[in-house]
Order: C-alpha cells, then structure tokens, then sequence
C-alpha cells in the first residue's frame, strides 16, 4: 500500500517489448508534487497533466503503463539505473540535462512571466510587448529587456533552483537584481507573499496554481512573457540515453497527440490555456 | 577526463568555494552560541527547580525530535505568515535566510548539545563533587572548575558527533535560499544530472572538513585526558 | 482544512500514517544494525588492534564526514550497478533491482552506525579503569569482561547520547524517499504539493515525530533508569 | 527513641548546655538519617569545643561517616540540628517532604570553613596534585595565585608528597592519595576538621606524621573531628572519644575514660580485641 | 642493579633452588617495573611455598602494590619473571618494544587461580553485593547459579554482610565494601591471594576476624600475600615478612626476625615508630 506503485516482481511476470521497442508495461516516473503536471493524490493515485498524457501516450503505444512517483532528487538516478523507463516530470530540456539523459519533442511550452505583489509599482509598468523572444532579439525587444533591467535593478528576485529561469537570470540580470534561489516554487511564493522578494521568475504553468489559489490573490504576472533562447524548446520526456527506438516511438505518439488535438484539450484542462508545445 | 563536466565543475569552482565558506559560518557560530545555550539547558534540565526542568525537557523534546527541515522552514516560511511577525522589530533580522537558519541551528543543535552534556555531567562521579561541596564551592564555581571540565571529556566523542551533524545539517540551508556548499551542488547536479560526480565532490569537501573536526576532537581529546586510568 | 488530514476521500491521515509505519519500520531497524555496526568499530577504535583501529577511523570518519544523502545514493544505485555485474557475470543479463527496502535500511543504518561507534566509544572511556581490573583479577577473558563489566556500564555513560543518535536515525529514514521508499517526510511533501499546504503538513509531520521520538523517549529514559542502578548522585 | 522523649536526653546532654557559647565549635542534636528503611542515625548528638579532638570510633557500618557527611550536609540529616561556630544550619522541606536545607549560600559559607577528608579520597581526576591543593584557595577564598602555590608546595613538602606535586592522581599509590587529600583540606586552613579514617593507606610512619600535625592544628585552636579505626592512633590523638554503635553514641568520654574503663558490654567487646 | 649482576644474586637466592618444585605458589625473579622516568620496582624477587603467608609491609609509595599488580599482570612488568604454580607467565615485545603478555590465554586462565583485593576495592557498581561475589563463580567457573548463590550468602555472613546482600556498592559503608571485596574474590577459592591492604577500612574486631579467615586458608594450603600497614596484623598472620624500600626488597624473614631483629637500617626507623 505504498504510495508509490512499485513493480511487483510477482505480477506481470517478465516485461515484453513490442515491435516497435516499447517496452510493455512502459515504467513511467514522475515527480508527483508539482501540479499540476503531476501530483498526488490522498488515496496514493497519481493524477495530473502528465498522467493523463501519459496514458494517452501508452494507449498509442499499445502497451501498458506503470505509473510511480519518485522524489526529484532521484529521479535521473533512477533513469539511468534502469528503474524506469521514461521520465515526465515537468522537465525543461536544456543543454545540461542532454549531458544526462535524451529528450523527445517538447509536448509543453509556455511562456516564463515574472509574478510581483499587485501593489508593487513594478505592475504598473508598460513594457509595451507581450513576447520577448529572446534568440531573436530586435529593437522593440531590445527595449523592453532594457526596460526590465532598469526597472529590477537592486530588487530582490526568486526562482527556483537549476531551472532554466535561474540559468535566464543569471546570464540576463545576474548583475542587476539579487538572486534567491528556492528549492520549490511554492516556496517561492510564499517568500512573495511575505516581501521577502520583490519579485519571482516562473513559467506560467508553473504560476498557474498559486496566482489561482488564494495566496496568489494580491499577485500579478508583469512584463512580457519570455520565450527561446536558452530558456529552451520546453517540457519534454526523458529517456535513458542510446534508447533510440523508444525515442523515436515516443516522438511519433506525442506528435499525433498533437496533431489530432488531445494535446491541446488536455492542455486546457489543467493549464486553463494551451501550453501545448506546437 | 570527459571535458563537459570537467568544465563544468571548473566553472562552478568559485560558487563551491562562496558555498564552502558560507557553510562554514553557519557551523561555527551556530556551534558556538549553541554551545553556551546547551550549556545552560542542560543545567536547567538537571535543576531541582521542577519549573526550570520541565521548560528544558520541553525544549530538548521539541527540537531533537522533530526534522531539522521542518524547523527551518516553520521558522522561515511559517514566522513569515504572521503579520504580527512582520510588523515586529524583530522582522529585520527573520527577514533574512541567514539569520532564520543560525536560529533554526541553534536551537536545533542547542538541544542535542544538551543532552550530550546532560550525559556527561551525570557520568562524573558524585566523589568529584563532594569533595568540591565539602570545599565550600557551589554554584557556579562548582559547575566550572570541577564538574564541567570532568562532562566535558567525557562528552566530547558524543560532541564530535554533533559538531559533524551540524555541518551535514548545514544543508538544509539551502531550502530557505541559502547557497552554502550544498545548495552549490544541487544546483550544478541539477543542471548537469550528474548528481553522482557532482556529490562526490561536495562530499569530498564535507569529508575535508568531517576530517579537521575529527582530528581536532581527537586532539582535544587527547589534551583533555591527563593520564589513563 | 482539517479534513485533509482526515481519512476520507481528501484525507491524508492513512499515507501519513502508513508513511509513520514505514519511517518506524525503517528506523528500528537501521538503528538495531547500526547498533552493532557502531558497536564493532567502537570495540576494534579501542582495541590494541592497529589495523582494525584504522579500519573503523575510516568507517567513523569516512560515513560521518560525507552526506548521508550521498552514501545513500552510493549504496542503492552504485548497489544496482554492482548487483548487475555480478549477474552478469553469472551469465544473466540485464539490469538488476536490489529490493528498495532493505538498501534503505542497510544505507541508513550504515550511517546511523558511525554515529553509534563515536558515542559508545566515550562511553566505555568513562568506566573506571579499576572496573574492569576488577573482572581481569578474577580472570574474566575480554570477551567475558567486555560483555559482564564493560557493556553494561558503557551503557550507562553512552545512553544519552544513543538517545541522540536514535533521534538522528528516526529522522534519517526522510532520506530513503530518494529510492522511492514512501517515509513520512515523503508524504508531508507529496501531500503539501497537492494540496498547497505546507504549513500544515509540515506541522503534522513534526508532531507526528515528535509522537514517535516522545514514545521512544520514555524507553530511554526507562533504559537509562535501568543502566543507572547503583549510582549514587552528589548531594547538593 | 520516640518524640516524647525528645526533650529528656537533650537537656541532659552537656551539648545544650554549651549550645550558645561562642568557643562552640560543632553542635549535633539529635541526628536522625535515613536511607529509605533503614535508619543509620538514630539520634547523635555531640559537641565539640574550639580546640578539640574527637574521636569517632565503631564497628564498621555504625554511621559513622555518615555522621560526618551529615555535619557538611553531604548528606541531609531527617531530623535534629547542626551549628557550625554557633551557627545553626537551617534546614527546610521540600514538596515532597524530604529535608533539605533552607538556604544553599549559607550551606557552602559554612562549608568553607569546614574541611573534610574522604575515606575514598576523592582527589580530583583531571587535576595535578598541585592543581587539587591549589584549587579551592585560589577560587573559594581569593588567595592569590602564586601565594596558593607557595603554601600548597609548602604543605606537600610536608606531607612528604614535594616530589609528587604533577602527579595526577590516577598515577599515585593509596598512601600518596591519602595524604594529597589531608594537604588539599588543610590548604583551605578551616577552623573546623572532619577526617574520615585519615590514616587508613598510611604506614605507621605517616601515620606518627599524621598524628604530629593534628596535634599542632590543635594546639593552634582548630577544631577535629576523626574517624579511625586505630586505636591507638585515637587514643594518642584525641581530647575525646565517641563511641558509635548502630546509629547511637554508646560511650564517650576522654580517652582513658573510653579506652582504660568501658562503660557499656558494647564497648567492652569492641575494644577487647587486638587493636 | 645492571644486567650483568642479574645472574649473581639470584642464583644464591632460595627462589631459584624451588623454582621447579610443586608446591611453589609464587616465584618472582628480579621484577622491574618503570613509569615512563621513574623505576618503581628495581629487581624484586620472592618465593611463595603453598601455605605460605607474605606480609608486603614498607613505606607509602615503595611499590607494594605495583608488585601486587604486576604478579597478576594488572601491570605489566618490564624486566623479571613471574611463575604462579610453578608455570612462567610468558612475555613478549610488542612492536614499539613494549613488554606485553605473549599469551592472553594463559594469562586469564592463571588470573583464575589468583585471587586479588583490590586496596581501591573496585567493586562493580552496576551490580549489587550479591551479583559481584557470583559473577565470577557462575561465568568464568560455571559453577550453577543456585550452588554459586548458596556459597555467596554462606561467604557474605561469613563477613558480617548478609543483611546487605542486595545493597549496590554504593550504599555500603567503605568497611562493608572492603568485606564484599573479599567475600568476592573468596567466591572464586583461588589458590593463590593478593591482598592490598584487606583490612584498612575495618575495625578491630573485623580486623580480628579476616585474621582468623586467612589463617583458616592457610591451614587448608592456600598461599597469600598480604599488603598491609599494620604491623600487629602483619606479625599476627604471617610466615613471611618482606620488608620494601623504595622499589627494592630491603629485609625478609619471619615475623619473629623482621619484627624482631631488623638487620637494614631503613626497616629498624620504619618500625620504630609507633604501630
Ligand atoms: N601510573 C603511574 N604513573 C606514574 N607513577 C606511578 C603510577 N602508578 C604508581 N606510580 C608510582 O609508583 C610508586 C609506587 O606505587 P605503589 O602504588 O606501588 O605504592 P605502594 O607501595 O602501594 O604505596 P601505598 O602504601 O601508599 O599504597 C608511587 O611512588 C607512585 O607514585
Ligand atoms: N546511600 C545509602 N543507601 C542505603 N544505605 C546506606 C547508604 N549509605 C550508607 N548506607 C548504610 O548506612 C550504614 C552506615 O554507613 P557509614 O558509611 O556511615 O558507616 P561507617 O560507620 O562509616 O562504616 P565504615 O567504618 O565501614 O566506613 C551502613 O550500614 C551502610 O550500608
Ligand atoms: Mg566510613
Ligand atoms: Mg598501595
């Protein structure tokens, strides 16, 4: 009755492989406290964004799915030591974890916003742009960034450790703003709603939940939303590096996902938007 | 030597270094204000006053049995809530991680130190004392000159202990935004995913420095025991 | 709010208290084998033995001095890797899974013991020498001596801080959640995910340990009881 | 001895008589000490006059380190009362209705002014011999520093322990335990002296040693009071001897009194055998 | 006294001409013993027949009770050897030239045949009166508990202690500590005992009593040695006086001669005092 749904060796007896190289049942981990890509529930299911695609994807894949919650810190350990299969945890591609593991295509991407207390005067200012993209960087965006700058200089910004926002504003802000790195988001918002920062670097699924819930009440998003560059391509699953026929298959399901709009509706129904990568 | 880590480890040296000297601060002053705080808890604890006894239990209990982790964070995020706290004069001081965590620490370390001395001055035998009493020493003089320096050998492998768990408990700094040398490592082994390489390394400067503190108690220990028995 | 910690369909009251299960279940144990773990290097760290005296040094000092985190890592996955190749030498191939439980246990417990070896260790340096005199005159071997004199009295000196290392391990167990097993700690996280509670999760988690440590506190306050007899206390 | 009968014995006594006059050195009234059952004090009562020595003489496990231990309040009496230089040391209850005393400072002046010498010594482990004799003077009384020394070096060329003096103690024969303990008390220079079997590690030697000091403490006006189980020691010593048994003072008297004319049979058939 | 006069004093010492004989108990050859600077036992050698009764008298500090000590490798000696029931105990080096026993079996199996008393007592503290005297008993000798209970209380009245059979060490007065030390190593009905100083917290009449304890032994063959201070004892009990000086055996013979007639000088000053 643990929470986490180990394989039982008694069970399906040894796992087979199909044609395609998915291994049936296909273990999936995730982080389970991260809504709502995923997250636990009381009575020890999983459920979330990335569980309803994960059955989704194993549905295409015409093999079973194992789905077991693993705390972060393991979670690439866990990969790699042949626990698991693939990872979908809410895991931003980025350069470093390539090192580590392989992605599929991105199945989320959103936008990352700064969140500040709807009182600060950083909410009342008009960056005059909705997207900053910033690996094309022309002159209107070029303004907006300066803008940014000038107005966080010396504020005391948070985001959450080793995630592509920090590695954002360590190479675009490292030397204007003071960084507070939080272990968990939640925490992050917590420090916001006590002033302990002036403000919080996310991306909006990652906000989602607290600018909703009643802590996030007196908060607002401002500037422009941030996209590419190394804030990367988005969410993708993780895999055991040289999986190659599994890459592959897993790429083929997540890109009919998207092309016949599961993606999407999934998308709506726990982002409340479509963050769905396209 | 397979260069992407390499380089990346070569690049994090100096945040390994800033969280290396961070850890070290907080060990060693909450070591020592802990130190003074467990004094004076154990001597409660070990009070005829039944008021003072039960205040110190009550402290050791709270602190030594519950996660360190949950009380860096009540004490962090949990004061936080309360705007009472907020508008307090001390807010300027729980305002900030740093201090949070040396209080955390402190209390934290200040109830297990108690206990170890607790033990220590209950193991000197009660002829050392009496002997002291029929010199007419009491109180405080007692306590220095005779009883605390005879608790102290005898509490200080157990101490040892406590000095090292301080420094692995430093960790938890990192939750409250504190980038001390495990704060350091997490963030590059996130980024790398190559927890075990990156670990390793922090665990070697842990063991460094685990290495000093045991030596040093060693030391003392041999300094502090005048002849064997 | 309550409700969440209560065992209806919102409630976490049952993970919490099957997570409360399996953090004892992992506690005692781990404690049980670090005890003797602690007990062995304690006994070569005092013995003539040279070679045995470095070996439990490096044990003591090696255990102590790196991450709990990260010995923890070491014997699950670095476990596997080796299980692995083992098999595999054998002729079988494919990974091998070492049954989660028991490397928790082992691993935190290996810690627990180092910890263990340094407290006993001062405990038999504060029996008086003429004890166990006493014992060698009436021609009592070492390890008649050890278990008859020594033992119990190190027992009076170490329990304080056996006490202390008990606590440490109670908590330690947190750390087996990186090999997925679910501990308390684990479900108070998992559960202030969901539901974006920390506080009072958190909180639960605390007086749910601090339930466990008061139970396993009056036994040692009983043990020390017992492990006092025939002292005598200063007058005042 | 019940309540009632309180009164009698203690009137009588010569104890009460003295009880105010100022060359009153120790004062017991009717010492009662239990320890759970069984009561090991069953009413002692005693005096002793500046100037003084007494000895305590009795079958092993009579009270009388207890009695001792109870004048210096190591042990706290049950019942009855101790002045210390025309002081009495007030005693209280506490919740649970045990005795104790009533106020702790008064407790330790007291005690300063009384010296004790432990039948186990109980020289302390993490000082020199040096360090043990210097240590109360230095932070009880205030004597500086290098003149406790030079006192303290003084009393152990004394006690034939000059040798020794960085020493600690585990590293000392019995005899040279013994006699750092007698140094360690007389550093203190108390007006009152409790010695619990002083010469029990000593050879006869020592002993005459022993025996020459206390006689010029005496003639000095400090008061003793001395446990032994030498009798000849005891009868070479003392201006007075108590003889315990079983909690009650038996007999007493000068020693030729005690020694040449026991009184009671107890007394007789203790002082029979061989010394 | 160098290596080269090794060989001289002890051939014509009556210790060698036993050495192989049966009924020796003890056999001690130019003994020396050093606390890092300072020799505390500079060549001792003595002999001890089976029934034989050794009276160690000398000066506080001469080494008696390092000599004790070192017969049953509590300390161990540096130079000399030790043969208890005509058996050498074997020595060896460790690596930084240590001497250390080569054989800890031998030298457990040899502790068992002798008994000591200690003068600190060493009584076990965790255990009461009753478990120190059977410990040995049952678990080294695995006598059954209840015969080895029967004899402990039959031995614990023999001493005057079957009332306090079930106090801890720590509540016993230091006399009823001195007799449970005895009455625990009589549990073991050693053939060979060491005394150091058995009868120093005890009064006379007990005194008279372990008197009568040890000649009875004798009589049954066992061999003892016995430090002790008082000289009357030391006449009373023995057949062997040996008198110490400073680490060296300095006057040997019976009570009669010792007593008597001192030959050295230093022993006729020793007992000149006032025993
Ligand atoms: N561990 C030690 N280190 C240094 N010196 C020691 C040690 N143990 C004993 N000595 C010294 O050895 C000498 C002999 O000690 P020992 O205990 O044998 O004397 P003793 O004859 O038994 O005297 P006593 O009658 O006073 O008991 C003493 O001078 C003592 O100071
Ligand atoms: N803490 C205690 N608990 C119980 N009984 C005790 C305690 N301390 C002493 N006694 C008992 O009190 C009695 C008197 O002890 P005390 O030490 O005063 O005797 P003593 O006259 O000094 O004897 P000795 O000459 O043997 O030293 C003894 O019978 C002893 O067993
Ligand atoms: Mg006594
Ligand atoms: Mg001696």
């Amino acid at each position: 009755a643990y929470l986490a749904t180990h394989r039982t060796p008694s069970g399906t007896g040894a796992p087979t492989v199909t044609d395609q190289g998915v291994p049936n049942p296909l273990r999936v981990a995730t982080e389970g406290a991260y809504p709502p890509f995923n997250v636990a529930e009381p009575d020890g299911t999983l459920k979330g964004f990335e569980i309803d695609l994960a059955k989704d994807l194993c549905r295409r894949l015409g093999v079973k799915c194992e789905i077991a919650a693993q705390a972060w810190d393991g979670i690439i350990p866990g990969l790699q030591a042949g626990k698991y299969d693939v990872i979908l945890a809410g895991m931003s591609v980025t350069e470093d974890r390539r090192q580590a593991v392989d992605f599929t295509v991105p199945y989320v991407v959103t936008p990352a916003y700064f969140v500040a207390p709807k009182d600060s005067p950083l909410t009342k200012i008009d960056f005059g742009l909705q997207r900053l993209d910033i690996s094309n960087m022309d002159e209107a965006s070029t303004q907006a960034m300066d803008k940014l700058k000038a107005a966080l200089k010396g504020k005391t910004v948070g985001v959450q450790v080793a995630t592509i926002h920090a590695n954002f504003l360590d190479t675009y802000l490292g030397d204007t703003v003071t960084i507070r790195r939080y272990d968990t988001l939640q925490n992050l918002s917590l420090d916001l709603a006590t002033g302990r920062v002036d403000a919080g670097l996310a991306d909006m699924t990652g906000w989602q939940p607290f600018l909703e819930g009643t802590d996030g009440q007196n908060a607002a998003t401002f500037g422009p939303g941030i996209t590419g560059g190394l804030l990367g391509p988005g969410i993708a699953a993780a895999l055991r590096k040289g999986d190659g026929r599994l890459l592959d298959a897993l790429n083929n399901a997540i890109t009919a996902a998207k092309e016949d709009g599961t993606m999407k509706k999934l998308a709506e129904q726990w982002f409340h938007f479509d963050a769905s990568a396209k | 030597m397979n260069s992407p880590l390499v380089t990346a480890l070569m690049a994090a040296l100096p945040q390994f270094v800033t969280g290396t000297w961070l850890t070290v601060q907080l060990v060693a002053l909450s070591l020592l204000v802990g130190l003074v705080l467990a004094t004076l808890v154990a001597v409660m604890r070990l009070s005829h006053m039944a008021p003072l006894s039960w205040v110190a239990r009550g402290y050791i209990h709270v602190f030594r049995s519950t996660p360190l982790l949950v009380q860096i964070f009540l004490i962090y995020y949990g004061l936080g809530q309360f705007d009472a706290v907020r508008q307090s004069v001390l807010w300027p001081l729980l305002r900030e991680p740093y201090w949070c965590a040396i209080i955390a620490f402190v209390l934290n370390t200040g109830a297990y130190t108690a206990e170890i001395m607790r033990g220590g001055i209950e193991a000197v035998p009660h002829g050392q004392v009496e002997a002291a009493r029929a010199c007419g020493m009491g109180g405080g003089l007692l306590f220095r000159r005779i009883i605390l320096p005879q608790a102290f050998r005898l509490a200080l492998p157990a101490y040892g202990n406590e000095i090292i768990l301080m420094l692995q408990g430093s960790a938890l700094a990192s939750t409250i935004t504190l980038m001390e040398l495990t704060g350091v490592a997490k963030a590059i082994a996130a980024r790398t995913f190559q927890p075990i390489e990156v670990f390793c390394l922090a665990g070697a400067v842990y063991l460094g420095m685990s290495f000093l503190i045991t030596r040093g108690v060693q030391l003392a220990e041999r300094r502090l025991t005048p002849v064997k028995r | 709010m309550i409700d969440l910690l209560g065992f209806g369909a919102r409630g976490w009251g049952l993970q919490l208290l099957q997570g409360m299960g399996m953090t004892l279940l992992v506690a005692v144990s781990a404690y049980l084998w670090g005890l003797a773990l602690g007990g062995a290097a304690a006994a070569l760290k005092l013995s003539g033995h040279r070679g045995g005296r470095v070996a439990a040094d490096v044990y003591t000092t090696i255990v102590r001095g790196v991450p709990s985190l990260l010995v923890i890592y070491l014997l699950f996955f670095g476990g596997n890797s080796a299980a692995t190749w083992v098999v595999s030498l054998l002729g079988f191939n494919g990974p091998v899974e070492l049954s989660a439980l028991p490397v928790g246990i082992l691993a935190v417990g290996t810690v627990s013991g180092a910890y263990s070896a340094e407290v006993l260790r001062g405990g038999a340096l504060a029996v008086p020498h003429g004890q166990v005199e006493a014992a060698k005159a009436l021609g009592m071997n070492r390890w008649l001596t050890f278990r008859r004199v020594m033992l119990p009295q190190t027992l009076r000196y170490a329990l304080p801080g056996l006490g202390n290392v008990w606590q440490l391990t109670l908590k330690d167990t947190s750390l087996v959640s990186v090999v997925a097993l679910v501990e308390l700690m684990r479900v108070a996280y998992l559960a202030q995910g969901a539901t974006r509670q920390p506080f009072l999760f958190f909180t639960t988690a605390g007086l749910l340990y601090l339930a466990l440590a008061g139970l396993s506190g009056r036994l040692f306050a009983r043990a020390e009881g017992w492990a006092g007899r025939g002292v005598r206390r200063a007058a005042r | 001895m019940g309540p009632d009968e309180f009164r009698g014995p203690m009137t009588q006594s010569p104890a009460v008589a003295v009880a105010d006059q100022a060359n009153t050195a120790i004062l017991v009234r009717d010492l009662h000490k239990r320890f759970g059952e069984t009561e090991v004090l069953k009413g002692v009562s005693l005096t002793a006059r500046d100037g003084d020595v007494i000895s305590l003489i009795g079958s092993s496990g009579s009270g009388k380190s207890t009695l001792l231990r109870c004048i210096n309040l190591l042990e706290t009496p049950d019942e009855g009362q101790v002045w210390v230089n025309g002081e009495l040391i007030r005693m209280g209850r506490d919740r649970r209705g045990a005795a104790v005393p009533a106020d702790r400072k008064q407790v330790d002046r007291i005690r300063q002014r009384l010296g004790m010498v432990f039948q186990g010594f109980n020289l302390w482990t993490h000082m020199t011999v040096l360090e043990n004799v210097i240590e109360a003077p230095v932070h009880v009384l205030g004597v500086p520093r290098a003149e406790a020394m030079d006192r303290a070096k003084a009393l152990l060329d004394k006690v034939g322990l000059g040798q020794r003096q960085d020493y600690y103690p585990s590293q000392l024969s019995g005899g040279q335990q013994q006699r750092a303990a007698i140094a360690r008390m007389l550093a203190m220079q108390p007006r009152v002296m409790l010695f619990d079997e002083p010469t029990s590690a000593l050879d006869p030697e020592l002993v005459g040693e022993v025996l020459r000091v206390i006689r010029q403490l005496a003639d000095e006006g400090a008061t003793m009071l001395i446990v032994t189980h030498e009798m000849a020691f005891a009868r070479d010593v003392s201006s007075h001897v108590l003889f315990l048994h079983q909690g009650r003072v038996e007999e007493e008297g000068t020693p030729d009194e005690v020694f040449g004319n026991p009184r009671s049979d107890r007394c007789r058939q203790f002082l029979a055998r061989p010394a």
